[in-house]
């Protein structure tokens, strides 16, 4: 007699309420709710994704318009003005952009980059851990061999690699407005075995589950099979790697950029003011790497909080 | 609070560290020297640290003016304008003993010349070597060669025994696998006998007490390359290496108010410049799909209007440059002032002119540059950006490590490039030569933007054989008139050097960005 | 276990094929190492010779076969960047990297074991809440931020220790250390350190979670029921079946320790193979980039097999043969 | 029983202990207001269904209750010290010394890394001043009394290289390594086959007599406890119902829940208790010569260099045998005797390797017309409901996917009305098809995975298992609603169990398997009563029965 069956029993007798109510009273929620440190994160984490989507309307400047800027305004200290008159309140670049609005269009960047690389990540590991973990034999060897090579390679290696790729195959004029798909596709690619690998357990022990029999005895497609009934069931751990991976992603753009491949520096992301900013390190224009960098750290930090809690809260044996 | 603790261990550290270290210097820069081998790469960073084990015949001082090293006295020989005549110094010896002869100049300016030889261009002119007595070289040209002796301040003299003993006659094809004992030791004239090399990591040189100059005040050089700049700032703040070759411009100030250290800055052999595609054909990367915008000097010139040099100088580069209206550096022979003079920003006038031109809402266009090649190369392309922005030129900017830059360059394959020029030999020529004139056989090979003008081609030519240098400078004279007013390139800045070291150490910058440790001296 | 080891090395000379492969599509990609070998003044005529001479003018399999067939041999060409033999550079370069590696490899397990036990034994307490999210902060910064915020407090404002290089190199044979002497350890402190953060938090993490899931076996029960001491339980029974999995993704983790030092060794100008690809890389030396992801690759098949060979050692269900019939 | 108490103290005494649980819907009462004594060398049986508190109690009285839970009250004497409020150090020395556990599942309960020898040995010397060589002798002593063949040759065995009874003899004579006073054993031989089930108890209960030690037997098996135990006290929701002698609670219980409770037991010696199918009645399904192996040998490259051979399990071997129209026939063994083979294959999810199932005269396994004629026609029943419903889909989509998947409505009005009217049939509100599985008990989400297996209007339906991850009286009415539904609709059933008493309460034929072969077969009755072969003798022998009971 667990407590974890009582709760079940509970839960079982008590009356059937609406959705919100449901979403609400609901476990995992409940973990939430009884979580402060999570609710801040959350809180942290809706923030940042908030004010980089409201960036054009909420930005003091726009610093991914060339044309707007004066270079005279260049180096302009945290909350002060420059001869030209344009506040700053978080200072200016060496371009004389302005801090907090390169914050805010740049984590726009990192945060489509991560997420929609992270995203693609998932949809291929995903695709190809169902289709190993429920095949087997061959389709599974060579499907895992292929994640073990990946995962032998280091991830910023292989995105250094399709990247080069990529800039081999598209023609020059078309990089810049290329380089953030690219960067997607790269950290996409370096990162899917560990969701492939994930979803090709789950699946090896969904399949042999009774409900999968009793689909199969009545002539469900494999298919259907497959995206119905086992997909849901191993979508729990992928989510709680995604949002770890889509930190780690965040980090890999912002890697890739210290090795100079990355997004063109006249829309730069999070990785990418850093690395233009940790250049003014001992040069005493520290705001150029603080700010940015705490809003790396506040965001990775946030999205891996997020995550070690969906985890717990997920897992039934930590409940 | 913070300055006033680092301040404090500065001094504390230098109160220690100074009296032991007198004589040793260790010297941090970004990259470490290639090879030992003196004729396989020809690189700056190579060439300056082979400066300290071998010598060459000439010798550039921190003017830029030639000076004497192995050769003592250089003549065209009074008969035959098509030779040139070295009287070699007495009495040097190699590390290993050997004397030093002209047998000995022969053998290196042929293994120079070599097919195998990064260095050969230089020497292209050369037809025959010809030791005339032990001390006496005779270098006879193809035709006449009034500049040759530019051409060989980095061609290094070895001991042919040595050479012979080591299979090292042969420049390494390493193309075909070969090993060689010559990029791994070395046997010169030099100040320094190597001691010890690990690359990209330490080499140690000691002073080579057989040398024919008097003793220098550094007797011992520990070469450190550290790749990070800020890596490179942090360890000379900490007190860990002594002179820093490559300091970054923004860490220029914060170096020069840190008690215990200085910065000397001086201006380099270098011009940063944009060029553009000429020719009728439409551009690649631009909406114009029916003409070529960069073809019509109204737009070069309305280009030229927009850009603020002063405010580039000012923000990106920490003051640390020599905004330049023309493309050659003042050291070469063919500058002056009136070609140095560039307009004031003029960002309505600019916008007229690109209206007469018939692109009153501008036209886009992507711009290539180089990211790890020049002092902030990238902040410069991206300063541009933002000046032709407000002319209504929508600027994409394509940012590449020099290894993917340069092919694009070699290839042509570029409508709007940034680069930038060295002149080792100090004369307008070899600017001309490359980067003006039709881009045909040895001709042209950086007229990345296929600028032709068959006038200007044939004045060039003639510089080559010109012996009468007033003619020639006149012709010089000429060309830069053109070139500035058809703004064929569209020059930004000379770059400045900055070298930081500890305070009782005294270095000045060299031009070239070779500096020779055994000039250092000690003291205020 | 022969048979084992065979399939396993018959699949590692696939694995590195296909790396070496991939490598050679990559490098085309990278740059024109052609314009970094010549100076200014050659004419095209001079590159297009050297290039011949390089044989870059081949298609990319055909000088893939090339390097297959010289690296089967043991050769893997000299340098284009620093005109060595590529395989004495990479083996000079070796130690360092090892000993970096090591040292981070060790400061990661041992203090990525004690903090997960430590986190696990306590749950609930305010020490875990901290080393949680603090070990959180650390993998949030990039590693070269890391790097140079070490390097700024305790090499320039502490001057406590020294901000690059190995200091000291003692040569033992072929292998230069700098484990003895004493500023060869004290320059190892700062970039062991930077390496291991992430590999650290990893640990930690992964021991946690698996020592949490194994204190609710029935056997940790039963051996609570038997009244074993809690020291016997927690330590001896809970932290060695915690450990099976956890040296499965350590052991992987020791291989990208060694890959994840490139931007470390730069940082901190170590003088390892991780640096010497990186210099490398920015000048498409090419023998030198195909020989280091040859050996990164080589790197992860050892690691791999020494990694099941462990397992086999730990697990004694895997020691007998004819198991796995199970139902 | 007052006598009894003054003649010897007993060796615990539970008064009025309360164990809680803080959820956080409420505070959840896992034991509420027990009291009872166990005396030295009796053996108590505690019985009960899933969530009664029986175990609980026991880890109570061990002290090892997983929190969030607590004892709220009451008190735990051991030879009338109270061991409820010592300290956990002290506690710990008194585990495994004065009291000693056994768990229900022999295959976790030891550590897999360490040999049996290790484990006993620091055990034996955790309690015990023994020198290593000393405590390594009592070691092999025990394993011998515990009934382990060659004990000082096993000891340097890992757990995984024993059987599950011998494991769960070694976890018994590592239970009684120290000699405690008082052993609780809880549920120790639910995960074991019957026949091995019936040695543990003979082990255990030899082991506890020759010791002298109490036994606290917890266990949801009435047969076991009828079998074992002296005395027994039932629990109902956390709650002591009745407690008693063994035979006077079996015979003659007193309570309305023991009452329900024993009735709901069936016993091997009842005689089927349905009408019976006429002989005559045509079969449905033939199964002719059907054999499955499955290839255990390793890859080509082992087989080489190991010079192994192939090495192939027949897990199903020439088994034959036909299902009358509309009776239900009864397949049982023990595990791995190959029965849920032959199911699979009777239902489609494994190919024979070779041999025949016939439905109607079609080979099920050959051509595209027999696969779709069987899909409509064979449904079947999982063992545990929990896994054979997909958790992510409402019970009205789990119900209606066979009607979805074979095209049996169009509308989703007549799907909804199946649905609903399939819910009623199997004596559920319609209003379920809205919720998910989780929010049902074991019995309830059987009776939907019923509901599904009609919804396709089958006419045969394989049950695994359908009622052995049931409580005794879920059992009853899932079994009672099959009958139901096998007379209403005409049914076929094929019966899977491990649990003789059930088929022979279900079954009209039974088949008798054992590793992979059919040893006999025949009218239930038949072989129940008269069985011909020793097997089935054994197996008949072996099953507790609270009938047992004198």
């Amino acid at each position: 007699m667990s407590a974890q069956e009582t709760t079940s029993t509970i839960a079982a007798v008590a009356p059937p309420r609406s959705f919100l109510r449901r979403v609400w009273d609901s476990d995992v929620f409940y973990s939430f709710r009884r979580s402060p440190v999570t609710i801040l994160a959350a809180l942290v984490t809706l923030l940042l994704v908030g004010a980089s989507v409201f960036a054009p309307w909420i930005a003091p400047y726009d610093p991914f318009n060339p044309a707007s800027l004066n270079l005279m305004d260049g180096f302009t200290p945290p909350m002060s003005s420059s001869m030209s008159g344009n506040y700053f309140l978080f200072g200016s670049d060496h371009q004389g952009r302005d801090v907090l609005s390169t914050i805010l269009y740049g984590s726009r960047v990192s945060l489509f980059v991560g997420v929609s690389a992270t995203l693609f990540a998932i949809v291929l590991g995903v695709s190809l851990g169902l289709a190993a973990g429920y095949r087997g034999g061959v389709t599974d060897s060579v499907i895992m061999r292929i994640a073990d090579i990946q995962l032998s390679f280091p991830a910023i290696l292989i995105a250094l690699l399709i990247f080069g790729i990529a800039r081999g195959i598209i023609p020059p004029s078309r990089h810049e407005s290329m380089a953030v798909w690219v960067l997607i596709v790269a950290i996409g690619l370096a990162n899917w075995a560990q969701f492939a690998r994930t979803v090709r357990g789950a699946t090896m022990v969904e399949r042999q589950k009774d409900y999968v029999s009793a689909a199969r005895i009545m002539g469900v497609h494999p298919l259907r099979i497959l995206v119905r009934h086992i997909l849901p069931n191993v979508l729990g751990p992928v989510l709680v790697i995604g949002t770890i991976g889509l930190a780690l992603a965040i980090i890999e753009e912002a890697t890739l950029s210290f090795l100079g491949v990355g997004v063109p520096p006249t829309q730069p992301s999070l990785g990418t003011l850093i690395r233009i900013g940790q250049g003014f390190l001992f040069s005493g224009e520290w705001w150029i790497l603080f700010f940015p960098a705490v809003t790396l750290v506040l965001l990775a930090l946030a999205v891996n909080l997020l995550g070690d809690w969906l985890r717990d809260a997920l897992n039934p044996r930590l409940r | 609070m913070r300055k006033l603790l680092l301040t404090a261990s500065v001094i504390a550290l230098g109160a220690v560290v100074t009296p032991a270290s007198a004589e040793t210097v260790r010297w941090a820069r970004a990259s470490d020297a290639l090879t030992l081998d003196p004729h396989s790469q020809n690189q700056g960073v190579t060439h300056n640290f082979n400066h300290h084990i071998y010598e060459t015949l000439l010798n550039r001082d921190v003017e830029g003016n030639l000076i004497p090293r192995l050769a003592t006295e250089w003549y065209i020989k009074a008969d035959d304008p098509t030779v040139w005549v070295f009287k070699l110094r007495e009495g040097v010896k190699f590390h290993g003993g050997q004397d030093f002869t002209a047998e000995d100049v022969v053998f290196s300016l042929n293994r120079a010349r070599s097919d195998k030889s990064n260095m050969r261009q230089l020497h292209a002119d050369v037809a025959d070597v010809i030791a005339v007595d032990d001390l006496t070289v005779e270098v006879k040209m193809s035709g006449p060669s009034p500049l040759y002796p530019n051409n060989i301040t980095n061609t290094f003299i070895m001991d042919k025994g040595w050479s012979e003993e080591h299979d090292v006659v042969e420049v390494q094809d390493f193309g075909a696998g070969e090993d060689n004992y010559a990029v791994r030791n070395a046997n010169g004239t030099g100040p320094y006998v190597l001691q010890s090399r690990q690359p990209d990591d330490r080499s140690v040189l000691a002073w080579f007490d057989g040398h024919w100059d008097e003793k220098p005040a550094v007797t011992e050089i520990i070469y450190l390359p550290i790749k990070e700049a800020a890596t490179r700032v942090a360890a000379l703040l900490s007190g860990e290496v002594d002179i820093v070759q490559d300091v970054p411009v923004q860490d220029i100030e914060r170096l020069s108010s840190t008690a215990g250290v200085k910065v000397e800055t001086g201006p380099e052999n270098r011009i940063i410049y944009f060029g553009y595609k000429f020719g009728d054909a439409p551009l690649k990367s631009s909406n114009v799909t029916d003409k070529n915008p960069f073809n019509d000097a109204k737009v070069r010139e309305a280009i030229e209007l927009a850009v603020d040099r002063e405010a580039i100088k000012r923000v990106v580069m920490r003051g640390q440059s020599v905004p330049a209206g023309v493309a050659t550096p003042p050291f070469v022979n063919g500058w002056t002032p009136e070609l140095d003079a560039f307009p004031a920003p003029d960002v309505a006038k600019a916008k007229a002119l690109l209206a007469e031109a018939g692109y009153p809402d501008g036209f886009t266009v992507t711009l290539d540059t180089p990211n790890d090649r020049y002092v902030n190369d990238e902040a410069i392309s991206q300063a541009i950006v933002g000046m032709l922005g407000q002319i209504g030129i929508k600027v994409t900017l394509a940012s590449r490590p020099i290894a993917q830059h340069s092919p694009i360059i070699l290839n042509s394959d570029t409508d709007f490039y940034l680069l930038g020029w060295g002149v080792p030999t100090f004369d307008s020529a070899y600017i001309f030569n490359d980067l003006v004139h039709t881009k045909d056989g040895k001709y042209g090979a950086y007229n990345v933007g296929l600028y032709s003008n068959p006038e200007l081609d044939a004045k060039i030519q003639s510089l080559g054989t010109e012996v009468d240098l007033d003619k020639r400078n006149a012709t010089i004279g000429e060309i830069w008139k053109v070139v500035k007013e058809d703004r064929v390139l569209l020059p930004i800045h000379n770059q400045v050097l900055a070298y930081a070291m500890k305070d009782n150490i005294n270095l000045a910058v060299h031009p070239e960005n070779q500096p020779l440790l055994n000039t250092v001296t000690y003291g205020e | 276990m022969l048979a084992f080891i065979l399939r396993r090395l018959a699949q590692s000379i696939v694995v590195m094929l296909v790396v070496a492969l991939i490598s050679f599509m990559l490098f085309r990609y990278v740059g024109d190492p052609i314009a970094n070998l010549v100076g200014q003044e050659s004419r095209i005529s001079d590159i297009e010779e050297l290039r011949q001479r390089l044989g870059l003018n081949d298609p990319f399999y055909v000088q893939f076969a090339r390097f297959i067939a010289n690296a089967v041999q043991g050769e893997f060409g000299i340098s284009y960047r620093l005109q060595q033999p590529v395989t004495e550079l990479i083996v000079s370069r070796l130690p360092a990297t090892i000993e970096l590696a090591f040292a981070s490899a060790m400061i990661a397990l041992v203090f990525g074991v004690v903090l997960g036990v430590f986190t696990a034994l306590r749950p609930k307490t305010f020490a875990t809440g901290v080393i949680m999210t603090l070990s959180l902060v650390g993998v949030s910064l990039p590693t070269f931020l890391i790097g140079i915020g070490l390097i700024y407090i305790f090499a320039v404002e502490l001057q406590w220790l020294p901000s690059f290089g190995r200091g000291q190199v003692t040569d033992l044979g072929w292998w230069r250390t700098g484990l003895l002497s004493e500023s060869g350890r004290r320059s190892l402190i700062l970039p062991a350190i930077t390496l291991s953060l992430f590999q650290l938090t990893l640990i930690m993490r992964l021991v946690r979670a698996e020592m949490l899931e194994v204190l609710r076996q029935d056997y940790i029960r039963f051996a609570r029921a038997r009244g074993l001491s809690k020291r016997a339980i927690n330590f001896g029974h809970a932290l060695k079946n915690t450990m099976v999995p956890v040296i499965t993704i350590t052991g992987l983790q020791l291989g990208s320790v060694i890959a994840f030092s490139i931007v470390t060794e730069t940082v901190f100008q170590w003088p390892g193979v991780g640096s010497l690809f990186i210099n490398s890389v920015q000048v498409v030396d090419v023998p030198v980039m195909a020989a280091y992801l040859m050996f990164i690759a080589f790197v992860f098949v050892v690691i791999n097999l020494i990694v099941d060979i462990l397992y086999y050692a730990v697990d004694p269900r895997l020691r007998v043969h004819g198991i796995g019939a199970g139902k | 029983m007052a006598e009894a108490e003054k003649m010897t103290d007993p060796i615990l005494s539970v008064r009025n202990l309360v164990v809680e649980f803080p959820l956080r819907r409420g505070l959840f009462t896992a034991v509420d207001d027990v009291s009872f004594d166990i005396a030295p060398g009796e053996v108590l049986g505690v019985v009960g269904e899933s969530g009664a508190g029986k175990s609980m109690t026991g880890a109570a009285i061990i002290g090892l209750i997983e929190p969030p839970g607590h004892i709220a009250g009451g008190q735990i004497l051991l030879k009338g010290k109270r061991i409820d409020n010592l300290p956990p150090d002290e506690m710990t020395k008194l585990r495994g010394k004065r009291i000693g556990m056994v768990f229900q599942d022999p295959l976790t309960s030891l550590n897999p890394l360490y040999t049996i020898g290790q484990q006993l040995i620091e055990t034996i010397r955790r309690h015990l001043p023994l020198s290593q060589a000393e405590a390594r002798q009592r070691a092999i002593d025990l394993l011998a009394e515990a009934g382990i063949p060659a004990p000082a040759d096993r000891l340097d065995s890992y757990p995984h290289q024993f059987s599950g009874g011998m494991r769960q003899r070694v976890v018994i004579a590592l239970a009684l390594a120290a000699e405690p006073e008082l052993i609780i054993a809880d549920e120790p031989t639910s995960a074991l086959d019957v026949s091995v089930q019936a040695q543990i108890i003979k082990v255990l209960k030899e082991l506890c007599e020759s010791r002298g030690a109490a036994v606290m037997l917890v266990t949801h098996d009435m047969g076991v406890i009828a079998e074992t135990a002296d005395r027994m006290i039932v629990m109902n929701r956390g709650r002591i119902v009745e407690t008693g002698s063994v035979a006077d609670i079996i015979k003659r219980p007193k309570e309305d829940y023991t009452i329900r409770l024993i009735d709901a037991i069936p016993s091997i010696r009842d005689e089927t208790r349905r009408h019976v199918v006429p002989p005559s009645a045509t079969p449905i399904v033939k199964v002719e010569q059907l054999t499955r192996e499955f290839d255990l040998s390793r890859s080509f490259l082992d087989r080489m260099l190991g010079r192994s051979g192939r090495k192939v399990v027949k897990a199903v071997q020439d088994v034959s045998f036909e299902i009358r129209k509309g009776s239900t026939y009864g397949l049982v063994g023990e595990s791995g005797s190959g029965k849920s083979t032959c199911a699979r294959m009777l239902v489609g999810l494994i190919p024979p390797t070779s041999g025949r199932v016939l439905l109607e005269g079609d080979d099920i396994w050959a051509g595209q017309a027999a696969t779709s004629k069987r899909r409509q026609r064979v449904q079947m029943i999982f063992q545990d409901p929990y896994a054979s419903l997909n958790p992510r889909w409402r019970v009205g989509d789990i119900i209606a996917e066979p009607i979805r998947a074979l095209k049996l409505a169009d509308s989703r009005g007549e799907i909804r009305d199946r649905v609903a009217d399939l819910l009623e049939r199997v004596r559920l509100d319609p209003v379920s098809m809205r919720k998910f599985p989780h929010e049902f008990s074991g019995g309830q989400r059987q009776r939907i995975a019923i509901a599904r297996a009609l919804s396709s209007q089958p006419e045969f339906i394989v049950c695994d298992e359908p009622t052995s991850a049931l409580d005794v009286s879920v059992q009853a009415q899932v079994l009672d609603l099959m009958r139901a539904l096998q007379d209403e609709f005409k049914l076929t059933y094929l019966l899977i169990s491990h649990n003789l008493a059930v088929v022979r309460q279900m079954a009209d034929d039974v088949g008798v398997m054992h590793n992979g072969v059919l040893v006999e077969q025949g009218p239930v009755d038949e072989i129940f009563d008269r069985p011909q072969r020793d097997y089935t003798r054994m197996l008949l022998d072996s099953v507790p029965d609270i009938s047992n009971v004198e």
